[in-house]
Order: C-alpha cells, then structure tokens, then sequence
C-alpha cells in the first residue's frame, strides 16, 4: 500500500496572521524571560565586576580602574579571613550535622507508617515559614534565660536547626522517587538490616544526602539574621559583611561573594552532568 | 539487628527523635521563652523579670501598628511582584526550556549563591542616585532631574522582591513542569484557544505552586529588615528593623519579644489555616527542587 | 588577628621585671574601636601605630572596627557582660555617657594605673568628668566635634541646622545621627535650647522638628559611621557628621565640615577594660598612645582632636598640614560654639524612646 | 466470499463523499526519526477504523497529525472535503481521548465534560441538559460532582469519552483508551465503546496494539509497521488473507511453513510435503515463500486435503481451548481444540497425530527469515 | 476424573512430608482492614502455585506474609517443617521477584545477581560462574556490565528473576512479576517462566489477576476475594467446576442462569426449561441455584440433552473464533464458535438458533443477585 516514492513538500497552508500573531506572542515570553534572567543576574554582575574594581578612595562603589590586586590578595583585609573562616567551620559542622539528623527524619517519614506523621511534617514546615527574625529572637530569649554565652556554640546550633528542614525536604524528595521494595529486595537476598542500609539505601540516598548537604552548606554560609542574633562577638562573614557595609565594603568581599557564587556554580554544574550521566537519556 | 525486625513498629521514632529533639528544643522551646520574655518587665539597669506585662502587647499594637501594617504591605506587593515576574518565566523555562532547562533553572537559583548582604549592596551601588540605572531614567524622563530610586519605597520592594524570587519561582517552575502536557493538548482540543486553555487548565494546575511560592516569599518577606536598612530611609522601616533594634541596640528585650511574638503567631495562624486547606505535606514539597 | 602579626614568640620587653601574674604581658591584645579611628597605611592595609608596639612590646593587636555606634555596641555585648562572660576585647572604646552607663552597671574594670605613666599628658580639662572623677575605669582617646558636612559642589554651603531640617533642595539628601547626643544636642542648641542641661521642653520641641524632618522625606537615613559612604557617593549631599571623617576619610576636594553657629556638640570616646579583658596590657597599650609623638601620628591620620598634650609639637614630622589644623587643634572661636551634651539626658530611658521612635527603629 | 471486493489499498478514489478523514502521502520526521512515512488512507464517514500496529509504529504520531498536534512535514490531511493541514485543534471539529484520559483534575467531572461546550459558548440548561444526558449514556450519572481523582479507571475512561463525544465531533480519536484498563473492565469497556458509536453513528478512529481489541471491535483496520501501512482491511480479510508475515504473526497466532512455490496452487515445504493453497493466493510468486495456517483452523485427524504427520510434543489447557504442539518434519505447529466437552479431552503428550486442514484455510506470505524475539 | 480427590481445602494434613509452604488460618489486619482472613493453605514442593484474584483481594499480602515483609496477625507459617512465622526475611529461603522489579539502580546487573550471594559470602570465581550461569538461563548473557536503566522492561524482569534465583531458593515468590509488560512481551516471559521452572524445579507461588495468565502456567490455583480462599484446584477443576459464581466469572466468561433445583440432576430454569446437570453438582443443593455453561461448550444446532430456543442477536468475529450473542427466554447467552474453516461462517443477526449442550458441562453454583459492573 504504502508507495515508496521521494517525499513531496505538498503545500501547506496557514493562516498568516494567526501565525504572527503567535510567533509575537511566543517571542513576548522569551523576551520577558530574558529580561526577568537579566533583573536577577544583574546584581551579580555588579558584585563580580567590582570585585575587580580598583577603588578611589576607600569606597568600592564607583568605577575606578580594572586591577587583579583584590584577587591576588582576597583576604587582604583585616579579619576577612577570620569571618570567613569562621563562615566555613559553622557551614561545614552545621550541614554534617543537620544532614545527618534530618536524612534520618526523611528516612522515617518516606520509609514507615507511623502515627504523628502529621505533627512532624508540620514541626519540619514551621521552621521554613517562620520569618528569620522571630527564630533569630526566640533563640536568643531562650540563650539569654539560661544565660548560654553567645558564640560559636549558639550560632552552630541555630544553624543546626534551621538547616534541617530543607534536608528533610530535600531528601525525601530524593527518596520518593524511589521504589519503595529496594530495601525489601535487599532483605530478601539475605542482606542483613544493617547490609540494607549500606548497600542499598545510602548508595541510592547519596546523591540527595550530597545535594541536601550542600544546600545546607549553602544556606549556613548564607545566613545573617539569625546569626546576627545568636553570634555574640564571633563575626562570620555575613555579619562581616554588614559591618562593612555600614562603613566602607572593601572589593575583597566581593571577592569572596564571588568566589562563593563560582564554588556553588560549580557544584551545580557537576551535579546535572552527574545526573546526566547516570540517565543516560538526558532526563535529569 | 533482630530487634530492630521485632520491634519494627519502634523504628521510626527512633529515626525521628534525634532530629525532631532537636528542633523541639531549639525551635519549639525558644518560642515559648520568647512568650515568657515577651511578659517580663523592667530596665536595662535593674534586669527585665517576668510580670504579666501585657502592656508590651498593647505597645506593640499601638507604638508599632504602622510598621507592622507596612511589613504587611511591602510583603504584600513584593510577592506580588515576585509573581508576576516569576510566573512568565517560570513558565517559559518549564515549557520551552527543553533541553537548557537545568541550566535556566540553575540561573533562576543564581542569586542564592551570592551572599544576601552583597546582593543587596549590589543594588544600592545600581540604584545610586549617581548610578547608570537612575541616569538612564532620568535621560527617559522616567524619573525627575533630581528624582532617586535609592532610599525609596520603590528600593526597598525592589530589594525584597529581588530577594525572595527564587523563593517564588523554583515552587512555580516545580508546579508548572509537573503539569501533564497532554492536558493542554487536550483543552486545545476541546476548542479552547492558546490563552483559554492557559487560564481554564494551566492556570489553575499551577496554582499548588503558586500557594508555595506565594508563602515562601511572603513570610520571610514580612520580616525581612536588610532591604529597608539598606535601600530605604526612616520612613520604609519595617517591623523586622523595629525588632532588630529593639533586641540588638535599645536592649529592650520584652517589647522584642512581644513584637516577634505577635508577628510569629499572625504567621503561624495563616499558615495553619493555609495547610489545613492544601496538606502540609503539598506545601512543603513546594520548596523541593 | 587580622594579617600575620600573630606573635608566636614570648614577650620579653619593660615589663619584664614585674614578677605578679597581673603584671605579665599577654600574647595578644584585642582592641575594639570606631572606624577610621587609628592611622593605616593605605598600600598595605597595616596600622603603623599598632605594628610598632608589637614591636615594642611583643604584643600582637586584634584591632576590631566594630563600634559605629554605642548604643548598638552595647546592645551587641549587653547579655554578655551581664552573664559576666568574657566578650573577648581587652579594649573597648566608646563615648562619655556610655561610659557613664557601663560603670554604673559594673561591666568595666579598672585601669592598672602604674603601668600609665603617661596618663600625665592628659588634657587638664578631661581630667575629672563627673561619671568618673578619678579616671580609674576610662582614659580618651580621641575628641571630636559634631557638625555639618556638605557636598559643596551640588548644595553650595550650608551652615545651620535648619537648612538641614527644611532646605527642599536636600530633600532626600540628608543624614542626621543614631548618636542622640549629637543629633538631639545640635537640634536643642538650634532651637535655642541648652543641650548641656536637657529639659523637657526643649527635648520635646526638637523632637518633634525632627519628626517633621523624617515625615517630610527631608531625612534619609540616621546613620553612624556610615554616612561617609552617602556622601562621598553622592547619595547625600549634607549630612550631620563627625570632625575627622570628613578631613581623614573622604577623598572628595568637595566635601567640607563645618562646625555649627548655634551649637556643635564636643565628645570624648574612652579607652575603656570591659571585664574579662586583660588590665595590665591594656593599661601598657593606653599608655604606649599617651606618648606625644605616638599621639600625634595617629591624629595627623585621623584628624580628630588628640587629648594628648605635646602632640601639637609633634606632628609636624607626620604631617605637615596637620600643624595648627582646627579640626586637631581646635581654636578658642570654634570652641566657644560648642557644648559637652548632658550626660544624664544621654541615657535618659525616656528621651531613648522618644529618639528611637523618631529615627525609627 | 464477499470480503475481496471491499478491500481497496493506495489512493482512494471511491467514495469521496463517505470519506470523513483522507491523509495523503502525508510523513512526519522528528529530526532523525521518520515516525510516518508516506501513509496514505481514507477512512468513511460512520465506521469504527482501528490503527494497530506494535510500539513506536507511528500509530500516535499518525492520530495526533489528524488531530491537529503535529503537523505534517509533507502530505495533507482532508477532514470531510475541507483541508485541515494547518489548523489548530481548536479549530478542528475532531475530538480525542486521550491513552492516559488526560482529564483535567482540577475541575469536577461535571466541568470536564462541559469544558468543550462552554468553550463554544453553550451556557445554562441547555448545556446542563446535555452534559447529564451524556454522563447517562456513558452510564456515569449523578457522579457530575466528584472530582477525576475520586473515580476508578474505568470511570475515567469513560468520563473521557463523555468529554469528546459531548461536542458532537465529525470525528472522534482514540488512543490506546483502553491501554490502562485491567483485562475484565477492558472487555467490558470495548462493548460500551460498540455500543456507544453504533448510537452516536460517529466516525471512530481507534489506535491500539492488542489485536484481540482492533479485531473485536473495528470495521476496518490498518496494520502499522515502521511508519508504514502493512496492509488495510476488514478484521476478517486481514486475518484470514494476511499479505505479509508481521501482519500474520501480528494477529493471532499462526503457523508459518517455508517452502517454494511449486505450480499452480502448490507449495512444496521443506520437507517436501505438498500443500495446497487457492490459487489466489500464490498468486505469480515464485521461488521461496511461506504458507501459513491459522492453529485454529487445523485438525488434529485426517480429513482434510493438506496433512501432515507429528507427535504431540506439549499439550496446555488454556480454558476455553486446549493448546497443542506438535512436532512435524517441517517444524512444530500449533494446534488449538476448542473445549467444547467437559474435562480435559484427547490427546496427550507422545501421541502421534495426523493434522489436516482445507486449502481455504490456506494462506501464503513471502518468505522471511525467522522473526524471533 | 482425577480431579475430585486433589482438592482439599480448610486445613491440610495430607502429604506434609512434600507441603513446601504451609499457611495456618493465617490473618491480617491493617488497622481497620482485614487484608488476609484466616487463609490456610499447602503448597506442594516443586509445584507451580498460583494466587489469584481481582484487585485489593489480599493476595501481595499473602505473598509478603511468606516473604518475610508482614508479620502475619494471627496463624503461623511454616517453610518445609519449620515454623518461621516470626523470622525476617533475611533468614528465610524464599526469595521474592517483586512487580517493580526493585532492581538496585546504582548496581550493576552483575552485582544485582550477585548481591544475593555476596550476603552469603559467596566470593570470586564461583560466584563469577554462578551469575553467569543464570544469567545465561534467562538469556541475557553479556549485560552483565550495564546498569538497570539500561535495559528494556523484558529485561529486567528477567534480571530480577536471574536476581531470585541465583541463591537457590527452596521457594520462589513471584508478585504480578508479568504486570508491566505488553500483551506480546507478556506471553513469551510467560513461556520463558514455565520453561525455567521446569529447568530448575523449585516451588513458584505467583500471584496475578490474569486468569489466562494463571490457567497456562500454574498447577495448582487458589482464586482470592476479600482476603479469603474462594476455591482451590486446578485450572481446568476451577474452570469447569467453579463452585462459586465469583470463580466462575472471574476465570473466563460463563452464562449463568437463574434456576430453582428440582430434584435429582435437574435444575428448572425461570422460563420453566429443565436444564440437566450432573448429580454431584447439585449434590444436597435446594431452592435457588444458577446453572453454569462455558460460551465455548454450547453448539449452536440441537444434538446435546439440554437445549434452548432462541435468535442470534450479535455476531463478532475475533479471529480465533466467532462470538454470538443469543436472545433465549431465560436472557441472553454468549456462544463461542471456534473458526475451524475459512471465512466468517454460518450464521448471522437474526437467525433462530437451538442451542444445546451436555449436562456435564453444566455447573451449579449458588443463586446470586446480578453483579454486574
Ligand atoms: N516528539 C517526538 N520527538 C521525537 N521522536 C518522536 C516524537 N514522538 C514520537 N517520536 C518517535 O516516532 C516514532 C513513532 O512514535 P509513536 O508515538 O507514533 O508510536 P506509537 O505507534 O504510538 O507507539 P506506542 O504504541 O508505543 O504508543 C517512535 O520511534 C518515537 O520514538
Ligand atoms: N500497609 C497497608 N496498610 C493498610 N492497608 C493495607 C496495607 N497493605 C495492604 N492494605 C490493604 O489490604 C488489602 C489487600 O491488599 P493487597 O495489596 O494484598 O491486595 P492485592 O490482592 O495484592 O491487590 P492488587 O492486585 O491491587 O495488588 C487492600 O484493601 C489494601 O488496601
Ligand atoms: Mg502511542
Ligand atoms: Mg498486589
């Protein structure tokens, strides 16, 4: 039946307005996308320009002349370093921390029935819609009640707390997909609960454990409300940053602003090829 | 290891107890010493004790009602526009990213890895009255000659909006790309045009997402205080910056505690009652990308 | 500390042949001050003052540029020092009146006044304030002078405090103090008020100018430190400000201060030892700025008003403009416009409410 | 037999005025994929049309072009005499159902059905009169509140349908509707699905993989492969007559001998058995073919003209017929008995067996080389 | 026949010695829900049982109970002679194919195959050989290396199969492991099953929904509905011999007619016909009663003892054989003609018919209301 001959472009027809007509319209969302992309990364590009800007006077604000002087010497500003330093330390205790506790909730909360499934998805949102400074304050009445000398500990334990809501949220987004016999599987093959776990569940949770860690990390380096409230004397670099503000920002905070953002650009990017890789269909 | 399989039932709370312990001391717990120092009264000088001291209360709603009725409204219209600018281009990354979707998303995400506080310096450096931007207004005859975007109402929404963005558009674009494409195709066939099958059947499936986003961007917006210290004057001052210096600089730690209080719980009603309606599970999946 | 002048070595130096605990250098001395407060080097970001007497004394500074304002500082480190902890400074810097409320709520210890011996170069006229007759708890550092710094280039000149307040054409281009005193002082003085004896009135009547002020759109920001960026940006085009920013800190031909007809506040901030800091080092390094000639390289860098006698003949080998400057140096002319704010007023709870209000946060 | 007339490939000439749907040439490429190729086809006005065909034959891309979701990237598509090629499905008086209901959830089943009325500007009684009056012919009545979520599969497929078929189309487009339905709701839902065209008298395009669905159902079906239409026909013809291997093995199962043609009406196997074919049927082949026999159609006695020798190799009960392979010198073939006494009958396992079958039953296809998994 | 004496429900003392599974009055509640309601049970060693019953009917919890995943919440489960009704699955010798396949995504299909016996301690080249080994068995020899996403659907099953059956398990559980794949696929993975089964000659328990996919693969079925053993037999016992209507419906189509008993072997219909069955069949039964014929057993002329008037009302033709729908005075009643000859044959809408059939193919159940959709 089916006559094997060349392919005839028969004419076609169309409404020419009508296509206009939609050709403007999708090309209105473009535009307004882009522009949209342009609103949130323009402030980014002010902050990666001035960190190469070589400032007259002590104000980094206005254009002076391009120099790799801030980049050379990034910390080259008193307690820069110490801010940041400190940054890391909280970030990278706090996400190990708050990874560790909140995977276990997303574990319990995907894995099992259990009765007050209900309270403890509402005690895992609270913390999310809760304005930054009421946790901040509450915290603070509560160290200051049982007078707890603000510092380290204080701002670790805020940050602690507040991260592991997005774990938990990250996480059983992860686990979620997932069918829910693996483990049953394992079990089945005569993997003992403990073999369960470390052959088949943490190998499939790495990967959202990793990216739960790592918004943690992020969000902990992030933070200025509620540190600003628990910290004491300790200054991490958000609160470095406000101080600065108040005086004079010098270009090395956008140094570091910017070395953060190419950090977590990087993580990023390794993270869709990762998922690239492991479907190989591109379907991330 | 047996246990664990004869007490099966146990598991789960032992998964959950070290985390929820966790946020019950350090979330719950604080929320009621902040309830107990919001009754105390004193001085500096002689130490605040607890007293039943409604009359924060009352000072917060009298002293204070303008700033919280500004938070309101600052909040109010940066989701706003948070959602008219997200939602096209939320839209346009979930229908026609095709295959740089990752990659459009990731800049949508972009600003969160830019220190909060040097974004926002960022836009005071933009919006300064000397600035290109401002300039470029001014040649447009958009704004005055002596005309300013810094240090104005406009600033500080601005600011907010630009903030929380992400807060909106991630729940948005998560709504939007879990929408099944054949329902479209469907509502096409069932002769409804381009934009009425937009209003009739995309519209309202994304709608999970627009509660999400509206709520991640509407809370913290309401107490955000950075955005009007930073780009507003005395008069753009929310009750974030009331709190703030109420705690950190007057030292007047009952009336802070009252403040928050109040602001906490008309947030922690609305979102009650926002849960009730959607499933808290729906909301907080929202924020998952 | 900041960049390398970490000591690792043991303290040998003059202090050596005290025997006490108490009398033994520690290793490192943490310093907390206003910005722009001590000289640095612009190209290498050292302070020349403070590297020298890591060289003289073995001591490292942590030098923290923390106070833009007391009342902030203090809300910062209240519930510390309350518990009594240690807030990790050894010296503290703030003004009069704060010092006033911290000695009252006992959060500062006293000097080691042996190991001042310099404490002779004082100004006779700061020696014996009312809060603390003896000067056991506080030594100055610097004074200044509250007043009026302008952009002349876009305003021309303003010189008074209602141009300030009314001016339209600085609408939206103004910024006054979170410092009470200043802010409140200059306001009551140009009124016709007496700042150094507050009343009710007078406070009363000022503030409401001032709201006026903010509820027109007149003022910008209340601000501490920070007005220095406004206004070298161009944000702002006059401001109330500080004697020293505006010579030490702009680099803008532009930009002038001038003190105010009806009245510029005078202050002093102190060197103070909040508990849990370490008293002898601090005493050796308040007594290490009471040499004249350390005294005047740090006024010929920050220009505010040296309490040290015999800076003045020193300063000339630092810098030579700096000699005779009335911003160091103040003349009796501009001294007679000027007034110590009431100290009782300044930490007055209802004045602070009232202000607070006004300002807005 | 009346079935050879109707049958009628390529262009399609006769009948214009009863053919509702005509796809000329019409090919669809996605960048490298050739999904249709060249199809040609005329479908009348009022007849139950199935599409079958495996997985990935372009059976879909095929429904959605005459739907209005693709366009064609060559041919043209003719609803009635009107040329349709670039009009939006909006514009189309065709509706579908889709394979997954695509139901809209958000809106009542109620509002669903109602969707493509109000879209049209229907308001009011009339419109609530016509959408109950549907949900009663789809035997959903009363449930117009309830949301799509709440209702089983087999509900929803039915609201699907409601949903089309409200709007009166020229034409209706059906995508595997049944494709989700467990085997029981299946069989009942493709009788309500006769039922409903032979009431509504609607032009049915039916797209689906299971032969047992396109056979029971249709008036004419297309076989699908590669893009291509096999071969096109009434269930029986394409059953009986298949003209290639695919469209044999396709539907149902069969026997398939490779042998050569061997004069008139003679195909000598491998073995060098004979079997008689129609003449029809070898038709001027020449050289290697297959002859193939339906396991239905054969005998497990003598009797018939064509017979061969074997032994029963396996022997299964399947319910209604019992299934039996028997082992032959030209391979083993597969034998259905119907069941028609009680209990397991005749033959077992080992038992020698003569099979026969009449030369009608007969069919015969190029040969192939074996199309195993 | 032979088939009387092999089913025994209630409990099961008989053959302990070859039971490989036993269930005793074995419950379970979720809750509010009873899933599984005092089922016991015995299953042969090396047979091929299978559990089936419509959606919802407990049969995955049955499964799981044996599995190892439930605890059950009354009775005891024993595996040859022990009883290990507490044990977790780990320590059982049963190992499980589930309906998603529950492949480990970031294993390879080596490991996959391999993880059983890695748990055991199994280590270097007799585990290599093992796994090859099976995964030769289920045709996949040299995918060893790739990761479970990809492959094909037919292809993991038969790695979670290979997975299962590597570790030699005196029982293998299988959970709608057909359930996902196409009719096609679906028919040869069900060969390939029984072909396995046969080879390695362990006891399967498979549970489905599909009667035909039940009635060609096991030896043994036990029909579930509501957490109960409906009937327990053989496929052609529950297929000619249903004892309930439920079992009688749910293995294929059937025509049941409401009827009174009136006496020995005979039941009289609502019309008045008489209607033979054997005596067995009705044994003790009084007062209403449906009588049971297959489609496929009844002949469309007289010949047979029981007989009944009526017109053709349908016909469709669905290849294998032809289905007619006939209109009689006690409702209508399917017929399935097998097509033996070419060409749709004999009859058509409108004719009048006899339609008759023996009384051993009649079966009795219990008079039930409709139960229709
Ligand atoms: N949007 C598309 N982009 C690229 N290729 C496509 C697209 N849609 C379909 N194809 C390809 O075209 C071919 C035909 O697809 P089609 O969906 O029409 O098959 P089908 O016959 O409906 O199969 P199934 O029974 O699996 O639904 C397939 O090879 C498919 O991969
Ligand atoms: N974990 C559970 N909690 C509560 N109820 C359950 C649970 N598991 C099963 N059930 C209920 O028990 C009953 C039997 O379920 P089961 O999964 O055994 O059915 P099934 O026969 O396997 O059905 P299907 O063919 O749909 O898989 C159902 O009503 C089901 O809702
Ligand atoms: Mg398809
Ligand atoms: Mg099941």
């Amino acid at each position: 039946m089916s006559i094997a001959a060349e392919q005839l472009p028969a004419p076609r027809r169309f409404d020419l307005s009508a296509r206009a007509v939609a050709a403007a319209r999708h090309h209105l969302l473009t535009l307004f996308a882009i522009l949209a992309l342009v609103y949130l990364l323009l402030p980014i590009a002010v902050v990666v320009a001035f960190s190469f800007n070589d400032p007259v006077g002590r104000f980094n604000f206005t254009w002076g002349s391009f120099t790799l002087d801030n980049w050379a010497n990034p910390f080259g500003f008193p307690d820069l370093r110490g801010a940041v330093v400190l940054s890391l330390e909280i970030a990278a205790l706090s996400s190990i921390a708050a990874t560790i506790l909140g995977t276990l909730i997303a574990l319990a909360l995907v894995r099992y029935h259990f009765r007050g499934r209900g309270a403890t998805n509402l005690l895992i949102f609270l913390p999310m819609a809760s304005p930054e400074i009421v946790m901040g304050s509450s915290l603070l009445t509560l160290f200051l009640n049982y007078s707890i000398p603000l510092g380290f500990a204080t701002i670790l334990i805020a940050h602690i707390m507040f991260n592991i809501s997005y774990v938990v949220v990250t996480v059983r987004a992860r686990l979620a997909g997932h069918d829910r016999h693996l483990e049953e599987a394992a079990m089945d093959l005569f993997a003992t609960p403990w073999a369960t776990f470390y052959r088949v569940t943490l190998p499939l949770i790495a990967p959202g454990v990793l990216a739960a860690g790592l918004l943690a990390f992020a969000l902990s380096v992030d933070d200025f409300v509620i540190t600003y409230l628990v910290s004491g004397s300790d200054q991490t670099f958000p609160l470095f940053v406000w101080g600065a503000a108040r005086v004079a920002v010098p270009p090395q905070i956008n140094v570091i602003g910017t070395m953060v953002f190419a950090a977590a650009l990087v993580l990023m990017f390794l993270n869709i090829a990762f998922q690239w890789r492991r479907s190989p269909k591109g379907a991330a | 290891m047996n246990f664990f399989h004869r007490h099966r039932a146990l598991v789960p709370y032992l998964l959950l107890l070290p985390g929820l312990a966790w946020l019950a001391l350090f979330f719950v717990v604080p929320m009621y010493y902040l309830g107990y120092t919001s009754l105390q009264a004193g001085d500096l000088f002689s130490g605040y004790t607890f007293a039943w001291a409604w009359d924060n209360y009352s000072d917060a709603f009298t002293l204070y009602r303008g700033h919280f009725i500004r938070s309101l409204e600052y909040a109010g219209v940066a989701t706003l526009a948070a959602f008219l600018i997200s939602y096209p281009l939320a839209y346009w990354i979930a229908f026609r990213g095709g295959r740089w979707k990752n990659f459009l998303l990731l800049l949508v995400i972009a600003p969160f890895f830019v220190t909060y506080l040097i974004r926002t310096l960022a836009w005071k450096t933009i919006l300064a009255d000397q600035g290109f931007v401002v300039d470029a207004l001014r040649t447009l005859h958009l704004v005055g000659e002596d005309g300013r975007l810094l240090a104005t109402t406009t600033a500080v929404v601005a600011g907010i909006t630009y903030n929380f963005l992400p807060f909106m558009a991630l729940p948005l674009y998560v709504s939007l790309e879990q929408i099944d494409k054949r329902l479209i195709e469907a509502a096409q066939d069932l002769y409804a045009s381009r934009v009425k099958a937009f209003l009739r059947v995309t519209f309202p499936l994304s709608l999970p997402g627009v509660f999400a986003g509206t709520l991640l961007t509407f809370i913290p917006a309401a107490g955000d205080f950075i955005n009007a210290e930073l780009l507003g004057t005395p008069r753009q001052l929310m009750i974030g910056n009331v709190i703030q210096s109420q705690f950190k600089e007057v030292a007047n730690y009952p009336q802070a505690a009252a403040l928050s209080f109040v602001l906490m719980a008309g947030i922690v009603i609305a979102v009650l009652l926002y849960a009730r309606a959607v499933g808290s599970e729906r909301v907080t999946a929202g924020t998952a990308a | 500390g900041g960049d390398g002048i970490e000591g690792q070595e043991t303290t040998t130096g003059e202090a050596a042949g005290t025997t006490t605990v108490s009398q033994e250098l520690a290793d490192q001395l943490v310093i907390a001050n206003w910005t722009f407060y001590i000289d640095i080097n612009e190209k290498t970001k050292k302070r020349p003052t403070l590297e020298q007497f890591k060289r003289d004394t073995g001591v490292s500074v942590r030098y923290i540029e923390e106070v833009n304002d007391n009342e902030e500082w203090f809300g910062k480190y209240q519930a510390q020092l309350k518990a009594g902890d240690d807030i990790g400074r050894d010296i503290v810097v703030l003004s009069d009146w704060m010092v006033a409320r911290m000695i009252k709520l006992g959060y500062l210890q006293k000097k080691d006044k042996s190991a001042i011996p310099n404490e002779e170069n004082l100004q006779d006229a700061l020696k014996s304030p009312g809060w603390d007759p003896n000067r056991d708890y506080s030594l100055p550092w610097q004074s200044g002078l509250t007043g009026i710094a302008y952009n002349k280039k876009t305003i021309g000149k303003v010189t008074t405090m209602d141009q300030l307040l009314t001016d339209p054409k600085l609408k939206g281009k103004v910024t006054f103090l979170t410092e009470m005193p200043d802010t409140m002082g200059l306001l009551i003085a140009a009124q016709g008020g007496d700042p150094e004896n507050v009343t009710d009135e007078a406070f009363d009547s000022a503030i409401s100018a001032l709201q006026d002020a903010v509820d027109s759109g007149q003022i910008r920001r209340f601000t501490g430190n920070d007005y220095v960026e406004d206004l070298a940006s161009g944000n702002v085009w006059a401001a109330m400000a500080w004697s020293g920013d505006v010579a030490a800190g702009i680099d803008n031909p532009n930009i002038e201060f001038t003190v105010v007809d009806t009245g510029s506040h005078i202050w002093t901030d102190n060197m103070l030892i909040p508990n849990g800091g370490d008293v002898f080092t601090a005493s050796t390094f308040m007594n290490y700025v009471y040499d004249p000639v350390k005294a005047a390289q740090i006024a010929a860098y920050i220009y505010y008003v040296t309490p040290v006698k015999g800076a003045e003949d020193q300063i000339a080998q630092f810098d030579e403009t700096a000699v005779g400057n009335p911003l160091i140096f103040p003349t009796e002319e501009m001294l007679s416009k000027t007034f110590i704010f009431d100290a009782d007023a300044a930490d007055k709870a209802e004045y602070k409410e009232k202000f607070q209000a006004v300002i807005g946060a | 037999m009346a079935v050879e007339e109707r049958s009628e490939t390529g262009r399609v000439t006769r009948g214009r005025e009863v053919a509702d749907i005509r796809l000329e040439r019409v090919t669809k490429r996605f960048d490298d994929v050739v999904a249709v190729d060249d199809v040609s086809l005329a479908i009348e006005r009022g007849s139950f049309f199935a599409l079958l065909g495996p997985s990935g034959c372009g059976k879909t891309t095929t429904l959605r072009m005459i739907g209005g979701f693709e366009e064609p990237t060559g041919g043209a598509i003719f609803l009635g005499d009107a040329d349709v090629t670039g009009l939006p499905p909006y514009k189309r008086d065709v509706n579908t159902v889709f394979q997954s209901y695509a139901l809209f959830p958000h809106l009542s089943i109620f509002e669903n059905v109602a969707f493509g009325l109000r879209r049209r500007g229907q308001r009011g009684d009339p419109l609530k009169r016509r959408v109950e009056e549907m949900l009663e012919l789809v035997a959903l009545p009363g449930l117009g509140k309830r949301k799509p979520g709440q209702l089983s599969g087999g509900q929803q497929q039915r609201v699907a349908l409601a949903r089309a078929l409200v709007n009166s189309p020229q034409v209706l487009l059906l995508d595997e509707p049944l494709g989700a339905l467990d085997l029981k709701l299946r069989k009942q839902m493709q009788l309500e699905l006769k039922r409903i065209q032979n009431d509504v008298g609607i032009t049915f395009v039916h797209v689906t993989h299971d032969q047992e669905e396109a056979m029971t159902m249709a008036d004419q079906i297309a076989v699908m492969n590669a893009g291509r239409i096999e071969q096109l026909g009434s269930p029986d013809e394409l059953y009986e007559r298949p003209r290639t291997a695919f469209v044999a093995s396709f539907l149902g199962a069969s026997n398939l001998l490779r042998g050569r043609a061997a004069g008139e009406g003679v195909v000598r196997l491998e073995d060098g058995t004979e079997v008689r074919v129609p003449a029809a049927a070898l038709a001027g082949r020449t050289g290697p073919v297959a002859v193939g026999i339906r396991p239905e159609k054969i005998r497990l006695a003598a009797g018939e003209s064509n017979m061969l020798e074997g032994v029963i190799a396996e022997r299964s009960y399947i319910g209604v017929s019992t299934q039996y392979i028997a082992q032959t010198g030209t391979g083993s073939i597969t034998v259905y008995a119907q069941n028609t006494d009680h209990g397991p009958s005749g033959l077992a396992a080992g038992d020698r067996v003569t099979l026969s079958w009449s030369p009608e039953s007969t069919f015969v296809v190029d040969a192939l080389e074996e199309e195993r998994r």
